[in-house]
């Protein structure tokens, strides 16, 4: 059965932080609570655990790969392919140091940006619950609704909060 | 009173997004006019290039042993540009000097695109161009990769690495944006901007993600900008040419390049500033504080270059004396004037005064200035130490052609047809970095005292 | 059949054989007719024969892939040479396959007019180049750079080589019988001019022509050449011949005059010398001095040059020698020469100590009026130093294995105008210029043109077009030497007796044909028989009488033997010289023609190593390699020392007119440290009125890779000189000459002045061109 | 492997070498005379372009062996001398690591190898080069051959086509040829078989090319001259072009 999704759009980070207490109040699971907003605010803004990100991670893991990717593809090249140069060595330490370290940076600069992609799930075919409000600075609260019964009471606390417009969604 | 503070005044978001928005959706007859004029030089400069391409080398005014000429000096200077934009929103980022917001999307553009035109002229100036993928490191059926020893290899890994983290750096910043844009547009550019917007929605996790992203990019990205610069310093320090073999072309790169950036930074937020009435964004306190940068930049560009001229002043080696005689007795006597004049001796006690530095008139003539030293210091690097070098029975002087000129305008027409196409695609001041800014600064009524509240991020 | 087979098979169908044995660098040498099945497609075979490049016969190895001459080598072990071989001999795989070359027979209507006939079989040679594929768009051009390297292969257009072929066939009966009734109609008036490969067995030809038809003896010119030193050395030595002069066992040479290296009858054979004095020997590092105007490439390796007035040299040499004999102080010497007085006696003082020591002269003090004492006085010092039938002294020339090989003196200018002037009043009827361009030994002065204007048939043998030529009914082109028989000996003495076999390793280009070959056809058809089928039989028959002396192992004959190795060599000098110590009469001033309050400058024409006596020009490598003094290349220039460029305002590449009170010429300047203030140095013979795409003085060819036009290499500096003969050997004082020189305010056009070292000159600034070289910069002298 | 991430493991003068020859070029300055035959042999022998008038002022001709003329002095106290620079084929050359693709590298047996076909052209070698001896390919060579002077080049040599760097080769075709002829001979190479165009043109012997590695060839005993020395040496390139001074020395 289809995820129903309520949708309420606040004029104001207060009237929105309020709904949500409303919400975990009438013991609305808070992983099916979400907010959109236009810009980012402090975590603590809503009354909601905190996210974790594992970008910085993921980053450092492939400027790790990437260094080693780096060193096997310069010093790879010169083993396999022992051209001498110049009386310079065939294993160069410090021009494959170089050539490391730019690996590592194409490997951790790709990887954040994939990584982020991947956590944020972006981009998406989905339809997924969105307010046009959002851009003009609205924060928008979204909750998941497992239980249809539970739509009506979502919709009723959210406007008692001060919501302007409220939505179903479904997917 | 008159003083200058940060943030100026709070609009609301809808006057921003009226005020910054509104470049991407409407048109005047004046960028119609720019992109004809910069479109022009660039298709010029494109059929001057492919002209070159099909006739030979010979056309330059290049010869033995003058290989290298105007076109790595056009080279460098536009490396030397790309530098500033990613390097200053990073830094900004990092130290989470607020006063960034207004500026970092306009500069991180800018080092995309000089990166992009910077990044022709080593293909530009290759003997057989269409051969040019025998430098990639891809497997191949000719048994043979290429030479990780080759200082040009180097530089080519650096600049895949700083172009991508770059472009990345830009792109992934300007996905909140691209939503908004979405939610704006309507016919054909919504459908481009919901294809940027990557179906953005602005979720806690996304924010999240991103931030985490965008610190982590700029971490990466600044170590690489000046392992960028001071690569393409190796490509001459690597050598054994007489003035370019020294140990202090890495930072005197580094330093040039942001010294040179930042001034093209000044330049372009001026020009936005007017062009779009960005007063309200753009204010005196950003050309204050990003001419102080510049300052400081520019002093120690000079106290290097006086280190390095007065090494090889004083030390005479032979080879070194002839060089440097052509620079600062001989041919090249004029241009080192003129460079000392455009970007020391005038500019730098300029911008010691906060009067200068805070009038944009001021500051736009002064940046262009800087960057004609720039460009000239540049040249006065690549060609002298080419011209006499080895034995004295080939020396010889260097004369650059008319197609070399045309390659001269054509980066700086490309980069601005590439500038004016992407007003068309993104706001150039980072709506809701803007709007966050506008959060951070909020002030709570409590009884009668209006209070900041102060948010971390 | 295409044109490779073609030269294979029609060059290689001679009868006799022989297998390729191992001499020099491994190289295998083969006698001419070698069959086709003994070649590998792409290993080279190697012919010994010898270059006729000029008169110095130096022993050539030709190097044949697949009938093609890839390349001319010196033959090891040859007396002249010892295997190294000189630019210009290098050059000559050029003037085998020279673009602007004749294609066949020409007989023309129209003087200057290129016949019909000719026109036609030159657009079908050129349909069948054309038929090749070759990169000739810009398109082509870059797809060379992407799909392959190396040249594109030649695709002969089969229908147009034969064509071709066929035509070359049809012009030259034709051309033959046009010959012999030129003959016929001038029988006793007919002269004939032979350039300097026109030597050996194939003089003889030609003068028993000229006997058949009782015409004078054919003349051999020699631009500017050395009729004074043979008349000088027949007053010292007893002959007026160019003794042996053995520098490698010397231990002082005295150089006059500057171009033994260079220009000289005999370079390579100089330099080889030259090599071996001052490093053959253990602990012996023979001197060189050198006396001369102009300072040149041999001063540049000299241990001292010792400056000295133009046409001067005979004082400097006139100090050296004793009173009695006509010898003057140092301190008269330095007075008249202004050079040091001090150099003087040091040189005196080596001349003194140092033997065996060896004096002599070259083309600056044969350039002058007074060139015969002069010359006179330096063979002298070789008597009074007892230098004479020494060695490491001057040695008498070995005659010629063959009496009829000796070579034939060349006729001196006097001889030549003489001719000149019977032409223009008409008492020649018809003219054969064999491989000569007469125009190179005339000053303009003379108007030549106007005198061969008055004879009735001309006919020129040139391979290449040239001034002669350009004024030809018939053009008969010769072969080169690589593609013909042929013999020379030596000019100068080597130590040696030396008989060069010339075999042709490839066959003629297009429907070139040997003179020999058309001679005895056209004397034959002319009612003269001389004798003989072609020249092969000809010259087989000459060889024959050499049969007992050369020595042939195993079954080979010993026509094959000397084909083989080129000829024969033997070892030893001849007869000694009965030479005696003239007196001199004190030293005779020079004449020079000119104004000197109006004519400045002393015109020093340069003979360079280049162009050497004109042949040169026409070839591009030499053109396009840099002069060894003054790197310049692409025609000529005029080079001003230091201080009078200094003093007429000008510097490198401005323009100024040279004018002497016979023309003047529009020249680049050149600042060259090595000429005193008073005089200019200007290349000899770099151009030709009616010449080749390379050395005509108007240009215009397109260089197709650049699509720059070549701007032509100017009017050559023959415009300037005075028509001043030396009366004793009646050769050209062509040194004689007074110029001024103009700043015309502008620089040269582009090309017009060619500079491979565009270098400062030290003079502008001492410090800065040897301060990079202070590693090598250790002067010859300890 | 010590020698292959130590730069000390293949100074070639020392270290282990593959083909056990390394071919070394002696130039006797005392004998030189400027006559420029090695010039012209060199063109015929390697199928050098011509570059015409106007390209060859401008510094675009080819002479992959030149013969550099410096002046001193001033007249009549005026000097000169000649020295044939040609490439150095130097043992630690500047010019080989800097290039991107392994256009030019260093072989077994000391050659400072060019690969036309991988060259693409960026000339970084030359800026590298002390002694300015390598040779661009400006414009397309084989343009300015009119027919029929193509007939001349030497199949054995590639013609080289624009945007190539180009330079002495030690007349490598000589050297394979040589080798391949004493194989199938079954033997060795014997010093003086063969020489380079150069030296084999040069009429006073200036030129003397051979195998540095064998101690009994030509060019060995003659580097053991006191006259020795070497184009900037102090630039630590090692070439084995070692000329000998000329004078009393």
């Amino acid at each position: 059965m289809a995820d129903v999704y309520v949708v309420a759009t606040f004029p104001e980070v207060d009237t929105a932080a309020d709904g949500i207490k409303r919400l975990l109040d009438a013991h609305f699971a808070a992983r099916n609570i979400d907010v959109l907003t236009g810009v980012p605010y402090p975590p603590e803004t809503w009354g909601l655990p905190a996210l974790k990100s594992n970008i910085r991670k993921i980053a450092a893991l492939f400027f790790a790969i990437g260094a080693a990717c780096g060193f096997t593809v310069a010093a790879g090249t010169g083993w396999l392919y022992p051209l001498p140069t110049g009386a310079k060595a065939i294993i160069t330490l410090p021009a494959y140091g170089i050539i490391t370290y730019e690996f590592a940076t194409i490997f951790g600069v790709f990887a954040a940006a994939i990584g982020t992609l991947a956590e944020t799930r972006l981009p998406t075919m989905k339809s997924l619950p969105y307010h046009p409000k959002v851009s003009e600075g609205w924060p928008t609260v979204t909750v998941r609704c497992p239980d249809s019964q539970n739509i009506d009471n979502a919709e009723s606390l959210l406007r008692l909060a001060g919501a302007q417009d409220v939505l179903r969604h479904a997917i | 009173m008159g003083m200058i503070v940060h943030p100026p005044e709070l609009y609301p978001d809808e006057q921003i997004n009226q005020d910054v928005l509104r470049p991407v959706f409407v048109t005047t007859w004046r960028w119609w006019i720019l992109v004809a004029i910069s479109g022009g030089g660039f298709m010029a400069g494109l059929a001057t290039w492919f002209y070159m391409m099909a006739t030979g080398m010979w056309v330059t005014g290049l010869h033995r042993p003058v290989m290298w000429g105007l076109l790595i000096s056009n080279y460098v200077f536009w490396i030397g540009l790309s530098n500033s934009g990613t390097v200053i929103s990073a830094m900004l980022r990092l130290s989470k000097a607020d006063w960034r917001r207004p500026i970092t999307r306009a500069a991180e553009a800018m080092t995309v695109f000089a990166l992009l035109i910077a990044a022709q002229f080593p293909l530009i100036h290759l003997g057989r161009t269409w051969l040019f993928y025998y430098i990639l490191p891809y497997v191949n059926q000719r048994l043979l990769w290429n030479n990780f020893r080759s200082p040009l290899v180097w530089d080519m890994m650096a600049i895949m690495a700083y172009l991508g983290g770059s472009m990345l750096y830009l792109y992934l910043p300007t996905l909140p944006d691209f939503a908004i844009l979405r939610d704006h547009a309507d016919g054909i550019k919504k459908k481009m901007f919901t294809l940027f917007a990557l179906g953005w929605r602005g979720t806690r996790g996304e924010w999240t993600t991103l931030n985490a992203c965008i610190l982590s990019l700029a971490l990466l990205v600044l170590p690489v900008a000046v392992s960028m610069h001071t690569i393409v310093s190796w490509d001459f320090g690597m050598t054994l040419v007489p003035l370019w073999h020294t140990s202090i072309f890495g930072p005197y790169f580094v330093i040039g390049a942001l010294y040179s950036g930042m001034a093209l930074v000044i330049t372009i937020i001026l020009i936005l500033r007017w062009a779009f009435g960005w007063q309200r964004y753009i204010t005196p306190y950003h050309l204050d504080k990003l001419g102080k940068i510049m300052l400081v930049a520019g002093l120690v560009w000079f106290y290097l270059w006086f280190n390095d001229y007065v090494t090889s002043w004083y030390g005479k080696l032979p080879e070194e004396k002839i060089i440097f005689d052509l620079k600062n007795a001989g041919t090249y006597y004029w241009w080192q004037i003129t460079m000392m004049l455009a970007n020391t001796m005038v500019t730098l006690p300029l911008l010691a005064f906060k009067k200068f530095r805070t009038s944009p008139l001021a500051m736009f003539i002064l940046t262009i200035f800087i960057n004609i030293g720039m460009w000239i210091e540049r040249l006065l690097i690549v060609v002298p130490s080419l011209v006499e070098k080895g034995p004295s029975f080939t020396w010889t002087t260097y004369h650059p052609t008319w197609v070399e000129w045309m390659l001269t305008v054509y980066p700086l027409a490309g980069f601005m047809v590439l500038y004016l196409l992407f007003i068309k695609i993104a706001p150039l001041i980072s709506v809701w970095e803007i709007r966050e800014d506008k959060v951070a600064y909020a002030t709570k009524k409590m009884g009668q005292a209006e209070l900041r509240a102060v948010v971390a991020e | 059949m295409d044109r490779r087979d073609f030269l294979k098979l029609s060059g290689l169908t001679a009868s006799a054989l022989a297998l390729g044995a191992c001499q020099d660098y491994n190289a295998r040498l083969e006698a001419y007719a070698v069959r086709p099945e003994e070649i590998v497609p792409g290993m080279p075979t190697y012919f010994a024969t010898a270059c006729e490049m000029c008169p110095a016969a130096c022993g050539a190895m030709a190097r044949v892939l697949e009938g093609r001459v890839v390349k001319l080598e010196g033959l090891l072990d040859h007396p002249v040479n010892h295997g190294g071989l000189c630019a210009l001999g290098q050059a000559s795989v050029q003037l085998e396959y020279h673009p602007d070359r004749f294609y066949g027979p020409d007989i023309r209507t129209t003087r200057g007019q290129p016949g019909t006939a000719y026109l036609t079989l030159k657009r079908t040679i050129h349909a069948a180049f054309a038929a090749t594929s070759r990169p000739t768009k810009l398109v082509d051009n870059m797809k060379v750079g992407v799909m392959s390297f190396g040249k594109p292969d030649f695709k002969l257009g089969d229908r147009e080589w034969a064509d071709a072929h066929a035509q070359t066939a049809q012009l030259w009966p034709a051309a033959i019988s046009r010959l012999a009734s030129g003959l016929a109609s001038g029988r006793g008036a007919t002269l004939i001019l032979v350039g300097h490969q026109i030597r050996g067995h194939r003089y003889s030809l030609l003068a028993r022509l000229a006997t058949v038809l009782g015409a004078p003896a054919p003349v051999v010119v020699e631009p500017f050449g050395d009729e004074a030193i043979r008349v000088a050395n027949a007053a010292v030595y007893g002959r007026p011949e160019i003794p042996t002069y053995d520098l490698a066992n010397s231990e002082l040479v005295i150089l006059f005059g500057d171009d033994l290296f260079t220009s000289g009858l005999a370079p390579t054979h100089y330099t080889w010398g030259y090599g071996a004095m001052r490093r053959a020997r253990q602990d012996i590092r023979g001197k060189l001095i050198v006396v001369g105007t102009r300072f040149g490439e041999a001063a540049a390796v000299a241990d001292a040059f010792i400056a000295v007035k133009p046409g001067t040299h005979g004082a400097i040499a006139q100090a050296l020698l004793p009173p009695a004999s006509g010898g003057i102080s140092p301190a008269a010497a330095a007075s008249l020469t202004g050079s040091s007085q001090d150099q003087i006696e040091e040189l005196a003082r080596l001349y003194r100590t140092l033997k065996p020591v060896i004096a002599l002269g070259g083309t600056e003090v044969a350039a002058q009026t007074n060139a015969v004492p002069a010359l006179t006085a330096i063979a002298a010092l070789n008597v009074a130093a007892g230098s004479v039938n020494r060695t490491g002294g001057v040695l008498a020339v070995a005659p010629p294995p063959l009496a009829g090989m000796a070579p034939p003196a060349s006729a001196s200018y006097r001889v030549l105008r003489d001719w000149a002037d019977k032409m223009a009043a008409g008492a020649i009827r018809s003219l054969l210029l064999v491989n000569v361009d007469p125009f190179m030994a005339f000053p303009e002065a003379y108007d030549l043109r106007g005198a061969m204007g008055k004879v009735p048939f001309i006919a020129s043998f040139s391979t290449l077009p040239d001034d002669g030529s350009a004024l030809a009914d018939l053009i008969l082109p010769d072969s080169t030497f690589l593609e013909r028989w042929g013999d020379s000996t030596p000019a100068v003495g080597v130590g040696a007796a030396v008989g060069n076999l010339i075999q042709p390793p490839v066959d003629p280009f297009f429907a070139a044909r040997p003179v020999e070959d058309v001679i005895l056809a056209a004397a034959k058809q002319a009612g003269h028989d001389l004798g003989y089928a072609d020249g092969e039989a000809y010259f087989k028959a000459m060889w024959a009488k050499l049969a007992p002396d050369i020595s042939a192992p195993g079954t080979q004959s010993p026509w094959v033997k000397a084909l083989r190795v080129g000829g024969i060599r033997r070892a030893g000098n001849g007869p000694d010289f009965a030479a005696h110590l003239p007196t001199l009469a004190p030293p005779e001033a020079p004449a020079f023609r000119g104004d000197p309050a109006t004519r400045p400058f002393h015109l020093v024409p340069v003979r360079s190593s280049r162009y050497r006596n004109g042949l040169g020009t026409a070839l591009p490598w030499l053109q396009e390699w840099g002069d060894p003094m003054v790197t310049g290349a692409w025609g000529g220039w005029v080079e001003l020392s230091p201080k009078a460029a200094a003093k007429l305002g000008v510097s490198q590449y401005d323009e100024v007119k040279v004018e002497s009170d016979r023309g003047s010429l529009l020249l680049g300047v050149v600042v060259y440290p090595g000429l005193p203030e008073d005089a200019v140095g200007i290349p000899l013979n770099y151009s030709r009125i009616h010449g080749t795409r390379y050395d005509s003085a108007a240009g215009g060819t397109i260089w197709e890779a650049t699509q720059k036009t070549d701007p032509g290499r100017g009017a050559d500096v023959r415009a300037l000189i005075e028509e001043v003969i030396e009366p004793r050997s009646g050769q050209l004082a062509w040194g004689s000459t007074r110029v001024s020189v103009t700043p015309t305010g502008r620089q040269v056009p582009p090309g017009k002045l060619v500079l491979v070292s565009k270098s400062v000159q030290p003079q502008e600034n001492p410090a800065l061109p040897h301060a990079i070289h202070r590693e090598f910069k250790v002067w010859p002298i300890g | 492997m010590a020698d292959w991430i130590s730069d000390k493991g293949l100074q070639t003068t020392t270290g282990p070498r593959g083909a056990g020859r390394r071919w070394g070029l002696v130039v006797d300055l005392d004998k030189c005379t400027g006559c420029g035959g090695c010039v012209i042999a060199c063109h015929a022998e390697n199928n050098l372009a011509l570059a015409g008038p106007i390209d060859t002022d401008q510094g675009r001709s080819f002479d992959w062996i030149r013969i550099e003329r410096y002046w001193e002095g001033e007249y009549p106290d005026v000097k000169a001398q000649f020295i044939p620079v040609m490439c150095q084929q130097c043992e630690a050359a500047p010019c080989e690591p800097v290039c991107p693709v392994f256009a030019t590298y260093h072989t077994a047996e000391g050659l400072n190898a060019m690969v036309y076909n991988r060259c693409i052209g960026t000339r970084f070698c030359e800026n590298n080069d002390p002694y300015n001896v390598r040779y661009f390919n400006w414009f397309e060579p084989a343009l300015n051959w009119p027919d029929p002077l193509p007939n001349q080049l030497n199949p054995a040599v590639s013609v080289r086509s624009r945007g190539v760097m180009e330079k002495c080769t030690f007349c490598v075709q000589r050297i394979r040829d040589h080798e391949e002829q004493a194989r199938i001979e079954g033997r060795v190479l014997k010093d003086g078989e063969f020489t380079t165009a150069c030296a084999q043109s040069c009429p006073a012997k200036v030129l003397i090319f051979g195998d540095l590695d064998d101690p009994a060839s030509a060019v060995s005993q003659l580097v053991q001259s006191d006259r020795r020395f070497r184009l900037f040496e102090s630039l630590g390139t090692e070439p084995v072009v070692y000329y000998l001074k000329g004078g009393q020395g």
